[in-house]
């Protein structure tokens, strides 16, 4: 059980083939789908029976299934690309490499497939009869409980784009574990987004322009994800920030809506300084200065003869891009106000695809961290620490808003502080798979709040909901599962995903440590609270949506500040009431991967190899995504889960839930059936103590309140001053200095231009203008119209000269 | 007694002539003298013919000068005093070209006056004579002799129109300080013969050119003689009579002034340098830098402010000379390419100023007035007149495709070829000012195109005959040679020291 | 084909002013014919331009072909000389192609005093000093042509311009003329100077291959810095390069729709031409000395413009101060003397004409509708006129560098080439530019999303609210712009096409560099020095 | 040293004429000035001829003196008229071209 695991033997020879299963050979066409649907919406859009959304759910439908199809071929060329029977190929060794086993990949089909040298060796190709088994001796010997016969191959398809001053600018597709899981996850939820906002969008008035955007941003994303080079991940990178300009900018008659969308793509063009100078510095460092090829790149990472301070330099970087792009600390303000765009936007875009592109990216170019931060041995690194500050300090901000999805999207950010955590604490496979999971049930909650605000027309918690739960019981249940996964209770998917994270900190020692990379305890801890506040937000979330009273819909009819669903055209009043099938089906699919995809990546030692989980069923998600041992992959240790780790997290899980139901469901709820009206909490307590956390200076409440000290103090004090000081912070400080910046640069352009511009350099051209105009004026008066002034001024001209030429000449 | 007296002269022995070298000259001579007796002869009557007959004659007298070039070889006349060779030939013919447009340009002008005609062009032929003979100059008394006989005419011309207060003061002026500065170069040609013994160009470069410290007295000849050609160019700060006599004295005349007398004080200017003190350059040469960077800048500045045509012109004149004089500041280091760069600038220099005198005249047969403000609109009611002054307008600013450009260049490349600081210096200034000449030259352009006739009367301007034909002859050459610049390059291709050496 | 050979260059250089004299027999009232005509010269130009890229052979883009070599002015040594090789064919492509555009904008787009013959017919003439100074191979020729550009936009802005258009028009004639001044003294010390390199003695020739060839062989190096000093006022003014830029601003705003289109899309592009064909090829030690210091300006430039774009209150003042942030972009890919950088200034040089070329023909069209440009008051395209806005849209995308579009494809490379200069340059200080130009992107992003939020976005002011003549995008206007939408997207995608023809001669003009004797480095050591790298 | 006495007469008589040129007001005594200049031109070069006894110096002398005739006669001409014109030949008040 305490066994460490021994790190793998990296091979020295590239583990990538060109060819293998056709679907894995073209899967280029699953972007281009997508693409060609929002070029024919472009065009055609308007003119079709549904207004382009056909177009747009066939395409993302079909490669949906291609996805699913590369996804199951994946699986195949993972388990059985290796050993056929018995006997082993003989190997011819590549001649550079003189390390024990070499590796040989069948190159029998150079035809078609445009292999770059060093990555082809040949080898007597064996018999190939349709799964071109490539015959591969074991680098080293597997250990621990699983006979790893398989080693990880990727398949890769180049062609050369175009090529400019001696370096080759290639464009391609990388087929591995990783991108094969989120062409799958990206299709799936696009498809139900797709579904969902055919009734969410219905009588929008630029309903084609949404589904070709959303066309688009599939599109981009499946492009990115299956990029093969870091300057194809630019391309895709960008290309995927512009989708998500014009999607939340879809209301952009209101400034808000339009502010929104700006401030999110300059955010992200801020990241993209840091994408831009890492990608560079890892082209000329690590590429050599002639490829932009990620497996190479990450292969001369991986052998160790790229410059550690380049390395760091480029982690740096990179970093920042993430910080911008997957709503890291200090660059996340953009993701909250990017809940002006309409709900499915914020559950694909915002949720559940591309703010993950930063996590994707880290993923893919995992050496280069790996190295760079040296996370392996050391117990705190740049990466892990950003994600840990997210993590907690988003779940701190999700307590105090009062927008249903503004707490979704802080608790998405602090989701994704988690993954950033994963990455940097070395747990690979926990952070890709809590990706994978959370997009799943962010999404249904995202879908599930949609489904609310559709029916109140708003997404205020306090004013327009409460008591749905009997208005709308089935986006009751769905959203009741969502939450609770999020929250990460057993059997659920958050939980499993969550824990493989707190496993692969290593920071565990209690009961013997877990394994993983380095004792990173604090952010164990981190991980801890973070889970609790996870659980309280989303409980209260819960309470303040479905329970109590409906408190919107008698009287007031101001539809909350921030609610633009009034464009909808049926902004009917009345009993809010069940949304429609194609609404509620997305919720059913979602819900149902949010109780499933958990199973898929069981922790081995958790049933000691009991019969119920035999061996191949465990790590079913490591042994396909992982490509350990793959030449492009550092050698990356793996943690042992313990019975205590999971038992403590879950446990610290139900007291967040508890102290927050106890909190709502027991005393709120009471008082607002005395009082008849639905409260959204303790009047007196709260708020008294609102303006007394507001202020901040007061000693605590005198003692007739003692009784709440207790409560105040952990709940409320949580809930109450602590979390209104980071949203205070969050908005005061962060958000400000992101909005001051934005009017900085405008005054610096005004003075620069004014001042310098007009100023300086004009003012010189004009004033040498000027001057010798002036000069002019003086010089005319010389001819005073005196003839005999004239001839003073000759005479006297010659006399100087005649006098000066004498004394230099001739004397 | 008159025996004795035709004894003694019998050992004088007449100089042999060349008839053929002379024949320019004596067909000048004949045709004013034909002139002027047409004019005592005919009286009234003669009014209508003597202007065709001055231009017809003017036409013959090219034929010798074509004939001797054709010839070719160089010949020297009175032991060298009196030398026709291209650069002569060059400069005559530009003369007597120069002076047919200015006869085109006053026929019907002074016929539309009611002063007495015939003289005038009696004086114009005159004058051109003068100009005529002092290319062939060199000797210090032909050369003073030349610069008189082309001075005094224009005097006179200056003065021409006798009742009006301003041709009266530009002709007082132009005199009083014509004079005067005749009178200094004449103080500095003494102390040259003085030093040199004799009157030969020739033996004066001999003579001062000897090595060693220049003698006071060279030093002051050559200073006082490079001042009295500075007045006949108009070189600052001996410039002041130019604005005023050109903006007084009737157009015709100006443009006669501004580019025939100026040529021929450049020319004159040339063989004293070129011929006389050649080796003598570490005196001239900074003195000439001094006038040239002197004329350039101060004429192009207070171009700037003048609101009158004819006045913006006169130091546009004074600029223009700043450039001529340039490639003689660098003359001792490369004497052919500083030759001929001056010469293809007088070239060009005679075209584009002609022309666009022949467009001020045109203009002001309509408007009555030389103020810039009457250009405004020209392009709304007379397009043809319009672009051909912006044609003439940019030439002189020096902008390609047209004639400018490449005066200009050749003056750049003489002052680069020099390879000395003070050369690229000069480059540096003639750049520069070629910009601050462009801002007025450009404004008048500008003034054309943009604005709208003045109280918005668009009346078409109808050109007389001569008029017409001038124009043609001056926009036609000034295009072509900034196209085709080879054409003139041919031309201008001369030198000077073939002579000493020769 | 040897007509081609001998003729080609020389018809697709005088065609456009041909026509123009055509035009000067047509009567000046009858508009249409005469618009006629214009537009039938730019197309035959267009055909001629055409003919010539096809029967280009591309694999030898790297040497001069269609050569043409008369005697023009002996007496200076200067020969009517034209060429055409692969850094310059993307450019006449560029001319050739836009030129038709403009004229089918024009079509009822003829600005405020009307007179379209004399409009139509400077703006052939412009047209041939353009192409004239692309295949110029002599230096005389390439000045000549350099300065005819100058009348025509000179008169475009001071008759069909804005407000106080005699002041921009001055400003902007007098600018050039004093920069070409001094390269006119530049070239003529260079014609004194350069030896050949084998024998030593005197060229005394202005033909470009000869001096080219000749690499400054044999001219001490203070003069080389000198003469490289004076082309680089020249050609910076022309850029516009950071200091000099100050004509740029006034020149746009009170031109003409098309004579912006022409002057960002085509004229400054002459400027850096230059550089890459004159300044570097034939002075590699100066180059050397100075590409910090050009490096320098194009950073400044690039944080300079953005800023500028930020304070506008006028739309197409805030394209021309974009405009100087865009050709920073160029300069540092040309400040590097690698062959990588040089390429990625050349696709530049194209996307920017293409995509601010585009930008303008939107102002203008802003303008014919909302007869004003103030930001404040413009609002709600998207609602009023949403085609119109969509492609202001999609272009300022492209002009912020939004990869898969042309913009992208000029100023990555040049970032990415900022990281390795040539081996003569200090490597630290580019890499500083690097990160200065990365943060360029963002500003660009700013001005851009902040010009489209303001303009496009929003609903449109009362004062506009129903006003009739907001029309949507009307025919012609279609007709002269997507072929640059076209082109804008295809650039983006398959920017081999032009990166495929300008690689070998940006080789072959960079191997002098190469074959110093020390190779660049010689130079090295003084620079760092003195720039302190 | 006879020639020095010569040549520093010349150059006397040369300052006065120009002083005479520059200040009296009257036209008549600018023209005297002028000729006393002129004069001043001639003793130098007979002087120099003297010196080397070449008649160049002379010949010269008599060209100038006959040029010196001729200029004088166009100046009177010139200040008849302008005497005719404005009734006084003051040259002050002539100042009506300048700037």
């Amino acid at each position: 059980m305490l066994s460490l695991f021994a790190l793998e033997s990296v091979s020295e020879v590239s583990t990538v083939v060109q060819d293998a299963n056709w679907f894995l050979e073209h899967a280029w066409i699953i972007p281009l789908l997508p693409a060609i649907s929002f070029v024919l919406i472009l065009f055609f859009g308007k003119r079709l029976p549904k207004k382009g959304a056909e177009i747009g759910i066939t395409a993302v439908a079909v490669s949906f299934l291609l996805a699913v199809v590369t996804g199951w071929a994946w699986l195949d060329h993972r388990d059985n690309v290796v050993f056929d029977g018995g006997h082993s190929e003989s190997v011819v060794v590549d001649d550079g490499h003189g390390s024990d086993d070499g590796y040989g990949t069948d190159d029998g089909h150079s035809g078609d497939a445009t292999a770059d040298e060093e990555h082809a060796i040949v080898v007597d190709d064996g018999t190939t009869n349709g799964d071109d088994r490539v015959s591969l001796a074991v680098a080293a010997a597997e250990t621990g409980g699983k006979t790893e016969a398989h080693p990880y191959v990727a398949v890769q398809q180049t062609t050369q784009w175009f090529q400019s001053g001696g370096v080759e600018f290639g464009a391609g597709i990388l087929v591995d574990g990783l991108s094969v899981m989120m062409l799958f996850v990206v299709t799936l939820i696009s498809l139900l987004v797709h579904i969902y906002s055919t009734d969410y969008v219905g009588g929008d008035r630029r309903y084609t322009h949404f589904f070709a955007f959303l066309s688009l941003f599939t599109a981009s994303m499946l492009f990115f994800v299956l990029s093969d080079n870091i300057l194809q991940m630019i391309v895709g990178w960008e290309l995927v920030g512009v989708c998500s300009f014009a999607l939340i900018g879809h209301w952009w008659e209101e400034k808000p809506n339009s502010d929104a969308a700006l401030k999110a793509f300059i955010t992200n063009r801020v990241g993209d300084v840091g994408l831009l100078v890492g990608m560079i510095t890892l082209f000329f460092a690590a590429g050599g200065g002639t490829t932009f090829d990620t497996v190479s790149i990450n292969e001369q990472v991986v052998q160790g003869n790229v410059s550690h301070t380049a390395l760091v330099v480029a982690a740096a970087a990179l970093t920042a891009a993430v910080m911008s792009k997957s709503g890291q600390f200090i660059l996340h303000t953009w993701l909250p106000d990017a809940m002006a765009g309409p709900t499915p936007v914020s559950a694909l875009i915002h949720a559940a695809t591309m703010v993950v592109a930063g996590i994707f990216m880290v993923a893919r170019l995992y050496p280069v961290f790996f190295e760079g931060m040296s996370i392996g041995g050391s117990s705190i690194n740049l990466l892990s620490t950003v994600g840990a500050v997210t993590l907690v300090g988003a779940g701190l901000l999700a307590f105090v808003q009062d927008d249903i999805k503004k707490v979704l999207a802080y608790s998405t950010v602090s989701q994704l502080g988690y993954m950033a955590m994963a990455l940097g604490v070395g747990a690979w496979t926990a952070a890709v798979f809590h990706l994978f999971t959370h997009a799943f049930f962010k999404a249904n909650l995202f879908l599930g709040s949609g489904s609310v605000a559709h029916a109140v027309h708003s997404f205020d918690m306090k004013k327009d909901m409460g008591g749905m739960k009997k208005y709308m019981p089935r986006t009751f249940w769905t959203f009741l599962i969502g939450s609770v996964a999020l929250a990460g209770l057993p059997p659920l998917a958050g939980f499993w995903s969550k824990d493989e994270i707190l496993v692969g900190t290593g920071g565990w020692g209690l009961f013997g440590g877990t394994g993983g990379n380095g004792a990173y305890t604090f952010h164990l801890s981190m991980g801890m609270i973070g889970a609790a506040l996870t659980a309280a937000y989303m409980t209260r979330c819960m309470y303040l949506t479905f329970f109590g009273e409906w408190r919107g819909g008698h009287g007031h009819d101001d539809h909350g500040h921030d609610s633009h669903d009034a464009h909808d055209a049926h902004g009917h009043h009345g009993e809010p009431h069940e949304s429609g099938p194609r609404i509620l089906v997305p919720l059913y699919v979602l819900s149902g991967f949010s109780i499933l995809v958990g199973l898929v990546n069981l922790p081995p030692g958790l049933f000691s190899g009991s019969a119920k989980s035999p061996a191949s069923w465990q790590e079913r998600f490591l042994h396909y995504m992982e490509p350990a041992g793959s030449s492009y992959f550092p050698a990356v240790a793996h943690g042992t889960p313990s019975w205590s780790l999971a038992i403590v997290s879950t446990a610290i899980a139900v007291l967040g839930i508890g102290m927050a139901f106890w909190y709502y469901f027991v005393r709120v709820d009471r008082l607002s059936k005395q009082t008849g009206q639905s409260l959204t909490g303790l009047p007196n307590g709260l708020t008294s103590r609102n303006r007394l956390a507001k202020a901040g200076h007061t000693l605590l409440v005198n003692k007739y309140y003692l009784d709440h000290l207790y409560t105040g103090i952990i709940a409320g004090f949580t809930k109450g001053r602590l979390a209104r000081a980071a949203y205070w912070v969050n908005q005061n400080v962060l958000d400000r200095t992101v909005n001051v910046a934005g009017e900085t640069a405008v005054r610096a352009g005004r003075v620069v231009y004014e001042r310098i511009d007009q100023g300086v350099v004009d003012g010189l051209v004009n004033s040498a203008g000027r001057v010798s105009d002036s000069t002019g004026q003086e010089l005319r008066k010389i001819n005073s119209g005196q003839v005999q002034n004239y001839a003073a001024l000759m005479f006297a001209g010659a006399a100087v000269l005649a006098g000066a030429f004498i004394i230099l000449f001739a004397l | 007694m008159l025996a004795q007296l035709a004894q003694q002269t019998e050992s004088f022995v007449r100089p042999a002539i060349d008839w053929h070298a002379v024949a320019p000259e004596l067909t000048l001579l004949a045709v004013g003298a034909l002139v002027t007796l047409l004019d005592i002869v005919f009286l009234e009557r003669g009014r209508r013919f003597t202007s065709a007959v001055a231009a017809v004659g003017l036409l013959i007298t090219m034929v010798p000068i074509v004939t001797l070039a054709l010839d070719g070889n160089d010949r020297s006349l009175f032991s060298g005093a009196f030398v026709v060779d291209n650069y002569a030939l060059v400069m005559k013919a530009l003369f007597v070209l120069s002076a047919y447009v200015v006869v085109l340009l006053s026929a019907n002008y002074v016929a539309e006056g009611d002063y007495w005609e015939n003289e005038y062009y009696g004086l114009v032929l005159s004058s051109v004579l003068g100009m005529v003979l002092m290319a062939s100059a060199r000797d210090l008394i032909t050369v003073f002799v030349a610069l008189e006989l082309l001075s005094i005419p224009a005097y006179m011309l200056a003065s021409w129109r006798k009742r009006d207060l301003k041709s009266n003061e530009a002709g007082i002026k132009y005199y009083l300080m014509g004079v005067f500065a005749s009178a200094i170069l004449l103080y500095g040609m003494s102390l040259l013969y003085g030093s040199a013994g004799s009157t030969l160009l020739t033996d004066i470069n001999s003579a001062v050119g000897a090595s060693g410290a220049p003698s006071a007295v060279v030093v002051l000849g050559i200073v006082f003689v490079v001042v009295g050609f500075g007045f006949k160019v108009s070189a600052v700060p001996f410039h002041t009579w130019a604005p005023d006599t050109y903006e007084g004295a009737p157009t015709p005349v100006t443009a006669f002034l501004s580019v025939a007398s100026k040529a021929a004080g450049f020319v004159a200017l040339m063989n004293l340098l070129f011929v006389g003190f050649v080796e003598r350059g570490d005196i001239y040469e900074p003195l000439l830098w001094v006038l040239a960077a002197l004329s350039m800048t101060v004429g192009n500045l207070i171009a700037l402010r003048q609101t009158n045509i004819v006045r913006m012109l006169a130091y546009s004149g004074v600029a223009q000379a700043g450039y001529m004089l340039a490639p003689l500041a660098v003359a001792s280091s490369v004497p052919d390419t500083a030759l001929s760069a001056t010469v293809t600038y007088l070239v060009i220099y005679a075209a584009m100023n002609l022309g666009a005198f022949v467009v001020v005249m045109a203009v002001a047969r309509k408007t009555r007035s030389a103020e810039i403000s009457s250009f405004n609109g020209l392009f709304s009611y007379a397009p043809g007149l319009a672009v051909a002054m912006s044609l003439f307008l940019f030439a002189l600013a020096g902008i390609p495709p047209f004639g400018g450009w490449f005066a200009k260049f050749r003056v750049m490349e003489a002052v680069i070829e020099a390879e000395t600081t003070s050369g690229l210096v000069l480059g540096v200034v003639v750049a520069v000012n070629s910009v601050i000449a462009l801002y007025y030259y450009a404004r008048i352009g500008l003034g054309m195109w943009a604005n709208d006739a003045p109280d918005g009367d668009l009346t078409p301007v109808r050109l007389p005959f001569s008029l017409a034909s001038a124009l043609i002859l001056t926009g036609g050459v000034t295009l072509v040679f900034g196209v085709l610049p080879q054409l003139v390059g041919d031309l201008t291709q001369v030198s000077l020291l073939s002579g000493i050496g020769g | 084909m040897d007509f081609l050979n001998d003729w080609g260059l020389t018809l697709v250089t005088f065609l456009p002013l041909a026509g123009a004299l055509v035009m000067m027999a047509i009567p000046k009232e009858e508009e249409k014919v005469l618009k006629q005509a214009a537009l039938l010269t730019s197309l035959a130009t267009l055909a001629a331009g055409i003919w010539l890229l096809v029967e280009f052979d591309y694999d030898r883009a790297g040497s001069l072909q269609y050569v043409v070599d008369k005697n023009w002015i002996e007496v200076i040594g200067s020969g009517y000389t034209l060429g055409l090789d692969g850094m310059s064919l993307p450019l006449l492509a560029l001319t050739v192609l836009v030129m038709p555009l403009v004229f089918i904008y024009s079509w009822d787009h003829i600005p405020s005093p009307g007179n379209a013959k004399a409009f139509l017919a400077l703006m052939l003439i412009l047209e041939t000093g353009m192409i004239g100074t692309f295949v110029a191979q002599d230096l005389i020729l390439f000045f000549v042509f350099f300065e005819v550009v100058l009348l025509p936009m000179f008169f475009m802005i001071a008759v069909w311009g804005g407000e106080d258009r005699r002041y921009a028009s001055l400003k902007f004639f007098l600018y050039t003329m004093f920069g070409s001044a001094l390269m006119l003294l530049g070239f003529l010390a260079l014609f004194f100077l350069s030896k050949d390199p084998v024998t030593g003695e005197l060229l005394r020739t202005f033909d470009m291959r000869v001096l080219t060839d000749a690499a400054g062989a044999g001219i001490v190096r203070s003069s080389q810095l000198l003469i490289f000093g004076g082309m680089f006022l020249g050609f910076g003014v022309k850029v516009p390069l950071f200091p000099f830029h100050t004509w740029l601003p006034d020149a746009h705003t009170q031109a003409p729709t098309q004579g912006s289109v022409i002057l960002a899309a085509v004229l400054l592009k002459l400027g850096t031409y230059g550089f890459i064909r004159i300044a570097i090829p034939m002075l590699p030690e100066a180059a050397e000395a100075w590409a910090p210091w050009i490096g320098l300006f194009a950073v400044i430039g690039i944080i300079y413009g953005a800023l500028g774009c930020l304070a506008q209150t006028d739309m197409k003042r805030l394209i021309a101060f974009s405009s100087v942030a865009h050709m920073g972009f160029v300069m540092l890919g040309i400040a590097t003397l690698t062959d990588f950088g040089i390429n990625a200034a050349i696709f530049g040089m194209v996307a920017h004409g293409l995509i601010t070329g585009m930008l303008f023909f939107i102002a203008g069209s802003v303008k014919e509708r909302y007869h004003t440009l103030e930001i404040k008051r413009l609002g709600g395209m998207l609602l009023q006129a949403p085609r119109l806005g969509w492609i202001l849209g999609f272009t300022s995308m492209a002009s912020l560098g939004l990869p898969g579009l042309a913009g992208f494809w000029g100023e990555f490379p040049a970032i990415l080439a900022a990281y390795q200069p040539a081996n003569g340059i200090p490597e630290e200080t580019f890499r500083g530019y690097m990160v200065v130009a990365a943060i360029g992107t963002v500003l660009a992003a700013g001005y851009l999303l902040w010009l489209l939020q303001r303009t496009a976005m929003g609903e449109p002011s009362e004062e506009f609210a129903n006003d009739p003549h907001i029309t949507d995008v009307n025919r012609f206007e279609w007709i002269a712009w997507s072929p640059i939408l076209f082109l804008i997207v295809l650039f983006g995608v398959a920017p081999g096409l032009i990166f495929d023809v300008t690689d070998p001669a940006v080789v072959e003009s960079l191997n002098n560099c190469l074959q110093l004797p020390d190779g660049c480095e010689g130079v090295a050591a003084a620079t760092t020095a003195m720039f302190g790298g | 040293m006879l020639l020095n006495q010569f040549l520093l007469l010349a150059a006397a008589l040369f300052c006065i004429g120009v002083y005479g040129v520059l200040v009296r007001r009257s036209a008549m005594l600018v023209l005297m000035s002028i000729e006393l200049i002129l004069n001043a031109v001639n003793i130098n070069l007979v002087a120099f001829g003297a010196l080397t006894d070449d008649v160049g110096g002379s010949v010269f002398a008599l060209f100038t003196i006959a040029v010196a005739a001729a200029e004088v006669g166009i100046g009177l001409a010139i200040v008849l008229l302008m005497y005719r014109n404005r009734r006084s030949i003051d040259l002050a008040q002539v100042d009506l071209l300048k700037g």
